[in-house]
Parts: structure tokens; C-alpha cells; sequence
């Protein structure tokens, strides 16, 4: 128990919630964690892995996050004319409920820890969009002094779109290509395979 | 509740970009103010001078993602007034006819996000449609959506495609009914208004000392506009009115930039018939003279200013840009204490952050 | 044959299926161990038994009802919302039933994330939040009819003159649940320990506070002229004519505030997108803003059967469609007009939200009392 | 800029009403020549409208006082900072509305101090410019309510605009 060690008086709030973790702890180790791994957890991910694979790829909430030209595009794309909202693609505003996070623009040396915060802020399972020459290796900025040559340079990017700004089209076909990319890499909720 | 800061930024759907707005609230009124900017600095004007005269123009392009016309136009023309060249007339009116056209794309781009900002999804949903009618005939005319890289030094880059000119009054004509529309959507309903009338006022004086230029100057009652004020290029002689309004609030920026995208209407269509056939481009020196280069345009957003110094060489010595919103932001202070928290969207969705040129 | 017989009937055949097993053991094994089989099927046909089991099979069904109107609403708010914009809304995912899976996607995508509690929240808020406003929106439901035999309830007997069936005073019920909501955004937004969710929190107390006292005056104006709690009373009362028109003032705030109690878009301060980032739900993650997100359309739809309920004569309409699908269809064209004016009209203030609580629709509501009472006074009902 | 001269001597615009005395800049250069007849040099109008003048850093604020209060400037556009190979030239952008007049003010600092008077005081509009030359170029503006970096990180230690740095571009 890390109790004593927090330094502050638990209240009876805090001495709840971390019996309610304990157990969970014990749970997995007794039972949960015994399921999962035995045939039980394997057949119950043959049923389902289907399934969710297919909810989660046609569910994508991209993080509404404008840096530079791109982000006008990626405006227009959930415009009527090219209506990404077809595919289910909604912007949400908070890091808590995105899977994809877009970065359609160059990422100067200030803003690297508060991009690094937000992608660490998105609950997985999270996918990372490079939209723009800016965004895959600077750009024409590329050898600036405030400017970071690439997103890949600190953040996992799963696709890259090229274009300086990549069109709108563009930005739909990424969504497509991460769907493939999600029905490729299937995996089982409770083993992991 | 005790007063305490919140960042809003930089990311946030208010910011439409990035920067960070950091506000002091006692309850739900503001009582302090810090605008943040710098998260998209890039170091364009360290850029500039390690490229050549005309390399600069795909970089001033990016400076300015809602308008880039206006902002490769001022380099271009900043360039001229360095190398002392003429630019052809024609060059002259294809320049203002796709200037006023960038105002209208660029101010919709504004009604767009100022109408999401509200909560009008609907206002947010029809500008960007009609949006798309003046990207086309851009698109049309330099084979690009946002940065165009069409201006030249000494003209343009190419002529305009045929059947442009009718698409573009045709264009102007579609954009005068749907003005008529929009003011239907938002002077008509009581809940705009109400969230618009008496916000953010930024008085006179204050907006001449804070260095506010463009629509928010106009909007507080000073009638300055550079194409009328200090002309350039051919505006002298296309018959126009800049457009002010003496509310000094929310209202008043929108109805300025309302009237400005109805009057660059006015002006494509004088621009069209006028258009004198002939060259379109002169051929610039490659290496510039020892001197000084001043510019200054009427952005979309305020007062667009580029002050070059050449040494002789292919390459700029030293490019400074004045960017409007660099200093409009600087005023955001002034407007937003004493409002509420959900007034914030209204107030600095009102000057048209564009942040790619206030940071450079 | 309402709900309840139904139910009863059905539990009782199932129960006499596999009583037959029962009694069977019990006629074939020794009497020191068939007896209790015996019990154990004398018992499972007991009233007791059934009774209980029918009521719970009537949640299950009222809840599973709501369930699929939750995703035709979620559905039909998109779809609708994508033909006022100029595109198609959901398009692809369940092509062949118009994007209806969808939400089936969203949802099922929700319940495979990551679940975050934030580190310095108040992990105990944070859990309760969600439950107790997805609690107390289905106990709001499931006290609602959705036709005169359509309903939760016990008494299938021949009803007493002047007792209602369902549950009595049922009308309070709702409403009592359905006002308790406010709270658990204040919790969550409280304890997620984020500006933005704090100040949601806050303003939906406020707007709680200053938007419940009109509406509950225009309902006790419908109670006043029905003279019953229960739904089933009030919509009796609207045989001749619907509450909707004598009342009209009535029935325009009653609309007004349900809109601000489901926080839909003039109304939604809580979760304003602009200002606040998603509002209180900004620190919520996976299912848990899922279970949000279900349950802000779920309290759409119960408000949408509160207003037909109450002022539009409930599943009274032409004899041969049933009582529930003509709920409904009033239900859903309620949801489509409150949607209507969602996607049309921008974000009202925090103090105009209140300026328009206190000054213009508390009295209007007064108003609507008074006219109430001179109708009962006059006798017209 | 000669295009554009030529078309208003030949062609039929008509002048802004605000011009008619025709010679708005002699009357700026005659009173700042009276104010500063030691410190102001090379006064010369440009073009129509643009007026251009070297002042000595002790005067600059005095100069822009004058400006604004006596003359009617009252905006400044631009805060521009330009390093030569000997000295910092800082050039101040000063609009008249009501004169329709454009004024271009250069003072010059040496290269081992370059600090002026910071103008915030005056015209609001300079405080973040000011704050951008000071944290691009490294020029000091002497009585600025809050001289820190703007546009770079807060602990960024090289000034990128001087010449004297390689980092990019």
C-alpha cells in the first residue's frame, strides 16, 4: 500500500479507491487474469476480435487540432463537398476521446511538449496522421531554427500524407488507408493477438 | 468562486490554430487577460534571406493560410518597389481581381469559424460550400486550393484561362444572392444578435493607440482602408467605398467584413471589364539593388506591411513582415475584460486570428 | 391485455415449461430429495415469483425499446443534421439501412477503448458521475407509458374509477429523475479537477436551477386541469382535446425548458464546444463518455415522450394504429423539431440563459397557471 | 515604385479630400526640423506620402511625442530591426490617418549597445513589436513594461535574426 507514501491524511475516499484497485489487482490475478489467459480468453477474442475490428475502424474521431495550412483542409473536409462524416469521421475537441491524432503543420520547438502531452492524453488504442510536408520532415521549413524537422521525430505516425497542403481528398484517402491499416493489424481484446 | 487563470490553448476549438489565450475568471467574468503567441513560429524571415528573390514567393505564400494571395502580392510588390520595376497593367488588374476574390474566400473562411464559434453549425456548413465556388476559380487559375504562388515580380505568373472572367461574374453574381442568404441566417436570428450586440467594444481611441488596423479599426468607426488611403496597384481607379460601421462591437466586425466581401464583389466585376489586353508579366533582374523596398497592402485581416533592405545580391538582406494580427492580438486584452467567459469565442473569433502570419 | 398480463402470462408458461421438469424429479426421485424439487416448483408458480419476475421482464423490455429508439435517434439527428448541411450524413457503415450502424459502431468502438481516470481526480466523483446520471435517466424512463396497456405496473385487474393504473403519481416520479441529472454533472465536472468541466459543472446547476421551476409550473398547470399525478390520468384528460392548445403558452415553455434540460444547442452551456472544450465531459474517456453520450440522447427521447405525454394527447390517434408506435411517432417528431432548432440556431450566454429563465418564462409560465386555473374554474375541463 | 507615381501625375484620380493643401509632409518636415535641428538628418520624402528621416536614439522618443501628439500620427505600423556589419538600424513605420502620410523614422545603435527608449508608452501597438525585436534581434527597449521573449521559447538563449547565427534558414 502506497499510502504512507502519498505523505498526505487519506480520506475515506482515497482509502475506497485504492481497495477497489487492490482488488482489481487480486481479481486479475485469481480469476480475470486466468480466463484471459486460458482457451476460454482465446475463444471469446475468435468471436469478437471481428467485431470490434470493425466498430473501431469505422469509428474514427480525429482530434480537432488546426496548426497551419492543412488544417483549413481538413475543415473542408467535413464540409458538404467532401463530406468525410460519410465514413463516420467526427471531430472531437478533447485528447480523452480521439483515436487519431492529425498533425496537419509544422511543429516548432515550442509546441513539441504540449503535442507529446497531447498524445499521451489519448486513450488507446490511438493512431497518429501526418498531414503535410510540414508535418512528415519540415517542410519548406525544414532547416529552420524553431521548427522540428518531422512529428516522427517524437510521436509513432502510422500514415503520411504528402501535399504542401495536401488536399482534402487526400485526407480522406488517409482515413480509408487507416481503416486497412486497422483491419490488417486485428487483434484479440483480452490476448493481445 | 475564487478568481483563477485558464489556458485556453493551444489547443482549443477556439484558438482556430495555435496559440494560447490565458484569462483570469472571477466566476464567469473575465478580469484579466494574457494572449500567447509563438507556437507556430517558423523563423520565416531567417528563411527569406537565404533564398533567392524568387524563391521567397512559395515561402510568403505560407504565411498567411486563409489568404496567401494578399501576403505573395505584398512581397511581390514590396520587390518592385526595391527593383523600381513597372508592372504591366494587365498584370496590374488580375492582381486586384484575385486579391478581392482571396477577401471573399478568406472573409467566408472567417464567417465559417465565427459561426461555429456561436454554435451555428448551419452558418459554419453553407460558407464553406460557397467557399468552394471562389477556391475553384483560384483553383482554376494557379492549380492549387490554399497557397498559390501565382503573383510574379513584375506581373504574374500566367494568363487567365479561358472563360475565367465569365465564371468569375457568374461567381459574383451567385455571391450577392447568398450574402442576401447569410444575412438572413444570422441579422435574423434574435440569438446572434444577442450574443454580437454591445460585445467587445474596443473604442476609438483605444483601437488607434493599440495599433488595431483592418476591419476591427474600421469597426470602431475610423474610415481608413489602404486601397483608398495610401492606393496601390490599380485600386485608384475602380470606384469603391471602404466599408465602417461606428458600433465598435461584435456586430460591427461582422457587418464590416459583411459589406467588405458584398464591395470586393463590386470590385472583381470592375476589375473584369476594365482588364486591358496585353503582357502580364515583365522580366525582374535577378539580383536586386542596395536600397530599401517598403509595401503595404490591405490584407483581409488589417494592414499587411513588408519592409525589405537589399544588398546588391540575389537574396534579400533583411525581409521584415508586419503582421495585423500580431498587433490586433496584442489589443485582445483590452476588448475582453469585463465579459463573459462564453464571450471570448465571440470577441477574438471577431478579429480573424490567422496565426500562421502572426507568428512568422 | 396490458404489459403486466402479458408479461405474467408469458413468465407463467415459461415457468409451467420448466416446472414440468421439476415436478417430474420430484415424482421419480426418493420423497427425502424430491420434495424439494417439488418446493422448488411450487414456489416458481407462486404469484409472488411471477409477479416479480413479470416486472423485471417489463423493465427489460422498456429499457431495450428505449435502447433502439436511443440509436434511431442518434441516427436520425445525424442523418437529419447531414440533409440540413448539404451531405449525407452516416453513409457507409450499414449501407444497406442508411449508415444506421453507425452509432453500433461508435458505441461498440467506445467500449473497446482505454479507460483513464485522470491522476489528481477524485476517482470516487469521477465513478459516480456517469452511473448516477446514467441511473437516474433509465429510473426517469421507466416510469413513462407508451400506451394505456403499455406500461410498468401491477394492478391488471379491473381498475377502481379514479385510480389510474401504473405507477402512482408517476408524473412526479419522472420528473424527480429526471431533475437529478444536473447533479451528477456537477459531480463529474467537479471532480474531474479540470477548469473546463468545473465550470460546465457549474453552469448546469445553474441552468437546472433557474429552468425546473418553470416547467414544473407548467406542469402542475396540466396536473391542475387533468386532477391526476399519473400519465395514465393526464392523457385520459386529453381525449377531447390536447393540453396543447388551451395551454399553448404552456406548452412553448415547457418546450423551452425541456431543451435546456437535455441541454440541447441553444441551451447547451454545459457542454458549450467553443469556449469549453467538450465541457463537463472533456476529462471522460471510452465508455464511460459513451454512457454520456447514450444517455444525453436518452434524455432526449424521454423528453420528447414528457412533451407528448403531457400536452400533445399522448398515444390517443386513430383507433387502428397501436398505442406505442403512435407514441412514438409524436415522440420522434418532437426530437426532430428540437433538432431542427439544434442545428439552426448559435449558443446562447450563461447570463442571457438565465435572464431568459427568470424574467421571460417564469412569468409566462405564472401566466400559464393562471389560465389553467380560470379553465378549471369555468369548468371547461 | 515608379509605376505607381506615374499613373496618379497622368491619369484622372482625383486626390483624397484630406490632401488639398497638397503639401501635408512640408509642414511635418518644417516643425520636426524646428523641434530637432541638431539630431534629425537626412530628411527626404520618398514618394507621395512617405517621408524618411535619421534621428539620434536620445531624441527618438521625444520624436515620436511629437509625432503623435503635435503632428496627428496616430499609428504605428511597423517596428522594423535590420543589423549592418557596423551598427543596428531600428526603423519605426509611423502612419498619419487624417494626413494620409507614412513616416520612417531610422535611428541607429551601435553594435556593443543596442537599447533605445522603448515608444510603449506612446502608442500601445509597439509593446509587442518591441517585445518581437527584442526577442528576434536582441535589441533592448529601455523602460518596456514587459521586455521578454515572445515568439520563441522562454529559455531560448541566441538571438536568430543577427547575422552572426548559423542555425537555419
Amino acid at each position: 500500500m502506497d499510502l504512507k507514501a502519498s505523505g498526505t491524511d487519506p480520506s475515506v475516499g482515497q482509502v475506497i479507491a485504492f481497495k477497489s484497485r487492490d482488488f482489481l489487482k487480486w481479481w486479475d490475478g485469481v480469476f480475470e487474469g486466468v480466463l484471459r489467459r486460458s482457451p476460454v480468453g482465446s475463444g471469446v477474442d475468435l468471436v469478437t476480435k471481428d467485431f470490434f475490428n470493425w466498430a473501431t475502424r469505422n469509428s474514427i474521431y480525429p482530434l480537432h487540432f488546426g496548426i497551419m495550412c492543412c488544417a483549413l483542409e481538413m475543415a473542408v473536409a467535413s464540409a458538404p463537398r467532401f463530406d468525410a462524416q460519410r465514413f463516420g469521421v467526427i471531430y472531437r475537441s478533447t485528447p480523452r476521446q480521439c483515436d487519431v491524432l492529425l498533425v496537419n503543420g509544422p511543429v516548432s520547438k515550442k509546441l513539441k511538449p504540449a503535442l507529446r502531452r497531447l498524445y499521451d492524453q489519448m486513450p488507446g488504442p490511438k493512431w497518429v496522421i501526418a498531414m503535410g510536408e510540414c508535418a512528415i520532415s519540415g517542410g519548406p521549413f525544414y532547416n529552420s531554427y524553431s521548427i522540428v524537422p518531422g512529428v516522427d521525430q517524437f510521436i509513432p505516425v502510422d500514415i503520411y500524407i504528402p501535399g504542401c497542403p495536401a488536399r482534402p481528398e487526400a485526407l480522406i484517402d488517409a482515413f480509408i488507408k487507416l481503416q486497412k491499416l486497422i483491419k490488417e493489424n486485428k487483434k484479440g481484446l483480452l490476448t493481445g493477438k | 468562486m475564487a478568481e483563477m487563470w485558464i489556458n485556453m490553448g493551444p489547443q482549443h476549438p477556439m484558438t482556430h490554430g495555435l496559440w494560447n489565450l490565458r484569462i483570469k475568471v472571477d466566476g464567469e467574468t473575465i478580469v484579466d487577460a494574457e494572449p500567447e503567441v509563438g507556437y507556430l513560429h517558423r523563423g520565416i524571415e531567417k528563411i527569406c534571406e537565404n533564398r533567392t528573390y524568387t524563391q521567397v514567393i512559395p515561402i510568403s505564400d505560407r504565411l498567411c493560410y486563409g489568404s496567401s494571395m494578399s501576403w505573395s502580392h505584398l512581397y511581390c510588390l514590396t520587390v518592385e518597389d526595391l527593383m523600381g520595376i513597372e508592372v504591366p497593367e494587365r498584370a496590374e488588374y488580375i492582381r486586384v481581381a484575385v486579391l478581392e476574390m482571396q477577401r471573399i474566400a478568406s472573409h467566408l473562411m472567417w464567417l465559417a469559424a465565427y459561426a461555429a464559434d456561436l454554435g451555428a453549425m448551419i452558418g459554419f456548413i453553407y460558407t464553406m460550400r460557397d467557399r468552394e465556388i471562389w477556391i475553384d476559380l483560384l483553383q482554376a487559375l494557379t492549380g492549387s486550393r490554399i497557397t498559390y504562388n501565382y503573383p510574379r515580380i513584375g506581373g504574374v505568373a500566367h494568363d487567365l484561362p479561358a472563360n475565367w472572367d465569365r465564371d468569375a461574374l457568374r461567381a459574383c453574381d451567385y455571391m450577392d444572392k447568398k450574402l442576401k442568404e447569410y444575412e438572413d441566417l444570422f441579422d435574423g436570428s434574435k440569438v446572434f444578435m444577442m450574443r454580437n450586440e454591445g460585445v467587445g467594444i474596443l473604442k476609438k481611441e483605444d483601437a488607434l493607440n493599440l495599433g488595431v488596423t483592418g476591419p476591427p479599426l474600421r469597426a470602431s468607426g475610423v474610415k481608413y482602408d489602404l486601397r483608398k488611403d495610401q492606393p496601390y496597384s490599380v485600386y485608384p481607379e475602380i470606384d469603391f467605398q471602404p466599408c465602417y460601421h461606428t458600433d465598435r462591437d461584435c456586430y460591427a466586425r461582422y457587418k464590416v467584413r459583411m459589406d467588405e466581401m458584398a464591395m470586393s464583389c463590386h470590385i472583381i466585376r470592375q476589375a473584369i471589364k476594365k482588364m486591358p489586353k496585353g503582357k502580364w508579366r515583365v522580366v525582374a533582374p535577378r539580383n536586386g539593388p542596395v536600397g530599401t523596398g517598403l509595401g503595404r497592402v490591405e490584407d483581409p485581416r488589417g494592414e499587411g506591411m513588408m519592409y525589405l533592405v537589399g544588398d546588391g545580391t540575389d537574396r534579400p538582406y533583411r525581409l521584415k513582415i508586419r503582421s495585423p494580427i500580431f498587433v490586433t492580438v496584442s489589443a485582445a486584452p483590452k476588448m475582453l475584460i469585463g465579459y463573459k467567459v462564453a464571450d471570448v469565442v465571440a470577441i477574438m473569433g471577431g478579429l480573424d486570428m490567422c496565426i500562421g502570419e502572426t507568428d512568422r | 391485455m396490458n404489459l403486466f398480463q402479458f408479461c405474467y402470462g408469458l413468465i407463467h408458461w415459461l415457468v409451467d415449461l420448466i416446472n414440468n421438469i421439476w415436478y417430474w424429479l420430484g415424482d421419480h426421485l426418493p420423497w427425502w430429495f424430491g420434495n424439494f424439487f417439488t418446493d422448488v416448483g411450487d414456489f416458481a408458480r407462486s404469484h409472488a415469483h411471477i409477479a416479480v419476475m413479470a416486472i423485471l421482464l417489463e423493465v427489460l423490455i422498456i429499457i431495450i425499446i428505449a435502447l433502439i429508439n436511443v440509436l434511431n435517434f442518434i441516427w436520425l439527428d445525424r442523418k437529419f443534421m447531414g440533409r440540413m448541411f448539404d451531405f449525407y450524413g452516416p453513409y457507409y457503415v450499414g449501407y444497406r439501412i442508411g449508415g444506421w450502424l453507425q452509432n453500433l459502431a461508435d458505441g461498440i468502438k467506445l467500449f473497446v477503448k482505454e479507460i483513464i481516470t485522470p491522476a489528481k481526480a477524485d476517482r470516487i466523483g469521477f465513478f459516480l458521475g456517469p452511473v448516477i446520471f446514467v441511473g437516474s435517466s433509465f429510473a426517469a424512463l421507466v416510469t413513462i407509458p407508451l400506451g394505456w396497456d403499455f406500461y410498468i405496473g401491477t394492478n391488471s385487474g379491473p381498475t377502481v374509477p379514479g385510480v389510474y393504473p401504473g405507477v402512482p403519481a408517476s408524473l412526479l416520479i419522472a420528473f424527480m429523475f429526471f431533475a437529478i441529472a444536473p447533479f451528477s454533472i456537477l459531480i463529474s465536472g467537479w471532480s474531474s479537477n479540470n477548469k473546463y468541466t468545473l465550470i460546465g459543472g457549474m453552469r448546469s446547476a445553474a441552468q437546472m436551477m433557474s429552468y425546473e421551476i418553470p416547467m414544473l409550473l407548467c406542469v402542475a398547470s396540466v396536473v391542475l386541469l387533468a386532477g391526476s399525478f399519473s400519465f395514465h390520468g393526464v392523457v385520459a384528460a386529453q381525449h377531447d382535446i390536447w393540453f396543447a392548445i388551451p395551454l399553448f403558452i404552456g406548452f412553448i415553455v415547457f418546450m423551452v425548458c425541456l431543451v435546456a434540460e437535455v441541454e440541447i444547442q441553444p441551451f447547451d452551456l454545459p457542454e458549450a464546444e467553443a469556449e469549453l472544450v467538450e465541457g463537463w465531459t472533456t476529462e471522460y474517456c471510452g465508455m464511460r463518455f459513451g454512457l454520456f453520450m447514450m444517455t444525453s440522447y436518452l434524455r432526449g427521447y424521454i423528453g420528447g415522450a414528457l412533451a407528448v405525454a403531457l400536452f400533445l394527447g399522448g398515444w390517443q390517434g386513430p383507433g387502428f394504429i397501436p398505442d406505442p408506435i403512435w407514441f412514438l411517432t409524436k415522440a420522434y417528431i418532437v426530437f426532430i423539431i428540437v433538432e431542427w432548432m439544434r442545428w439552426s440556431v448559435p449558443r446562447v450566454r450563461v447570463d442571457q440563459i438565465l435572464n431568459i429563465g427568470w424574467k421571460r418564462l417564469l412569468p409566462l409560465a405564472m401566466l400559464n397557471l393562471l389560465v389553467a386555473a380560470t379553465l378549471k374554474v369555468w369548468g371547461v375541463f | 515604385m515608379v509605376a505607381r507615381q506615374k499613373r496618379t501625375m497622368t491619369g484622372e484620380i482625383e486626390e483624397a479630400p484630406r490632401r488639398v493643401d497638397g503639401q501635408p509632409e512640408e509642414s511635418v518636415i518644417r516643425h520636426l526640423l524646428d523641434m530637432f535641428p541638431s539630431t534629425l538628418t537626412d530628411f527626404k520624402k520618398v514618394r507621395d506620402g512617405l517621408l524618411r528621416a535619421k534621428i539620434e536614439r536620445r531624441d527618438l522618443y521625444k520624436a515620436c511625442k511629437t509625432l503623435r501628439d503635435i503632428l496627428g500620427f496616430e499609428h504605428l505600423s511597423m517596428i522594423s530591426a535590420v543589423e549592418y556589419d557596423d551598427r543596428f538600424e531600428i526603423v519605426y513605420h509611423i502612419t498619419s490617418y487624417s494626413k494620409g502620410l507614412l513616416v520612417e523614422l531610422i535611428t541607429t545603435t551601435p553594435k556593443d549597445d543596442p537599447s533605445v527608449d522603448s515608444i510603449s508608452s506612446i502608442w500601445g501597438g509597439a509593446n509587442w513589436q518591441e517585445r518581437e525585436s527584442f526577442d528576434l534581434m536582441g535589441i533592448k527597449f529601455n523602460g518596456h513594461p514587459k521586455l521578454e521573449r515572445i515568439l520563441l521559447p522562454k529559455d531560448y538563449v541566441y538571438f536568430p535574426l543577427r547575422k552572426d547565427f548559423k542555425g537555419g534558414g
